[in-house]
């Protein structure tokens, strides 16, 4: 896993390559959280290079959801790999993250 | 109807080996990518879980997996030494509520929605998992 | 030359391809107009395929960036092509208008 | 030492063919792309000055173009029959403020900064203006 963040005025784009699993969930966290603990609460995940999430990927954006919503805050998705949104699907969890084709518009929705 | 066979160490960073095993069993069995992809998912939520609740700290422990393929069909089989536990027959909550979406948990909802059946045996001291699925017809 | 307009929430995207000289600058001046008429006073022009822009065009960049001013807002230049930059500071306008590397970071910076 | 020659009418959108002519030029002279861009540019500013101001609605008109290169220099001049103007003479501001820029009066900012010589004589009834520019060391 690759984590990489472009820090904006009013967005963080966080970009994450490779496998989320139970082995990197953490490192992904401690990307978030030290953003989350900068006040940037307003956050796009580009996951065009995701190949692998799972529920361990998951549960870190759930979290990292609910401690940006209740800041007043947002986490969206922009350009999910198909296995990222087949991954959020079968979990029953699309309808929480709003999901964009590209990072353009991802970012221009902040 | 082919069968393949591996076995890992209960160390998390064998999940992905058992994963990549099965997605290509599966498209060897006629399952597109993103099927194939469901269950290489499923079965490495499997192994986690085994891995860390079965086994817990104990890195001594092993997993092995068989795979039975036919023609659009795929059969897992997990073994385990760990304590018994029956993920086949746990309750689950599929439908989580938006509001309050669960953190635990996620791991047996996903193995449920990908697999058709799941088939928990305690056989001769040890975990048997067999899961089943069939190929969806393209929607 | 060809427009294409992308409005987002902040900012207007507007994407020239093509020549804009004294035959095309009023088709330019116009669909700015109509941008601005809308209210939509911060624009980013993508740039990266303009060829050839002359006095003609600069004439409505510096006139829409008066406009936009007066009204709160920022006209911006995204991923200009080596002659726009080169066009801009042979002109001594360089000054006037911010340029990003790319689209992302323009509609970022809104 | 290579000359060519070409002719418009007074039409705005012949323009293009003479930034060409011009460019392509400048590139057989050895010039980067960037500076034949810039001759282009001078050179279309000029056109289009003798259309609209020295023509102005006559679209009977004409403008020769001929062009003389040597190794790392261009001489460009341009003959047309509109009424008599200096634009090599002309006052223009180099430096506008960034509070006021200008609008007008860009044209002939262009053409000075471009070329490294402009010349402009009344000869047999005509307007003829010569632009001279040597290619800069890389910088
Ligand atoms: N192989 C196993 N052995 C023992 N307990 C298990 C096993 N698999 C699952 N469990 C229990 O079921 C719960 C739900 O598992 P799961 O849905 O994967 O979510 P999570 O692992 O996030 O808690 C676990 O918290 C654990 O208590
Ligand atoms: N060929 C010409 N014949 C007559 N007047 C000209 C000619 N070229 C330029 N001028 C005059 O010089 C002014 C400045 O020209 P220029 O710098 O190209 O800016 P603009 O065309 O935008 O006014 C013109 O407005 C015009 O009055």
């Amino acid at each position: 896993m690759e984590i990489n963040i472009q820090g904006y005025k009013r967005v963080t784009v966080v970009t994450v390559t490779g496998r989320v699993d139970s082995v990197t969930y953490s490192e992904f966290e401690n990307a978030l959280q030290a953003e989350l603990e900068q006040g940037k609460v307003n956050i796009a995940l580009d996951f065009s290079g995701v190949e692998f999430i799972s529920s361990a990927g998951l549960r870190v954006l759930v979290n990292a959801r609910k401690t940006v919503k209740n800041a007043g805050g947002r986490i969206v998705i922009a350009q999910p790999s198909q296995q990222v949104t087949e991954t959020l699907e079968i979990a029953g969890l699309e309808v929480l993250f709003e999901q964009f084709p590209d990072r353009e518009t991802a970012i221009a929705a902040f | 109807m082919v069968k393949k066979h591996m076995k890992i160490d209960s160390h998390l960073d064998q999940i992905e080996r058992v994963g990549r095993f099965v997605q290509e069993a599966a498209q060897d069995a006629g399952f597109d990518e993103m099927e194939s992809y469901a269950c290489e998912l499923a079965v490495s939520e499997a192994c986690e879980n085994i891995i860390l609740h079965g086994y817990g700290d104990d890195s001594t422990g092993e997993i092995e997996v068989s795979v039975r393929t036919e023609p659009d069909n795929i059969t897992i089989e997990l073994w385990d030494d760990a304590p018994p536990f029956d993920p086949a027959n746990s309750p689950i909550k599929l439908d989580p509520s938006i509001d309050d979406p669960p953190i635990g948990g996620l791991g047996l909802v996903i193995m449920h929605r990908v697999m058709d059946e799941m088939e928990y045996n305690r056989r001769e001291g040890r975990n048997q998992l067999r899961m089943r699925r069939s190929r969806k017809p393209p929607s």
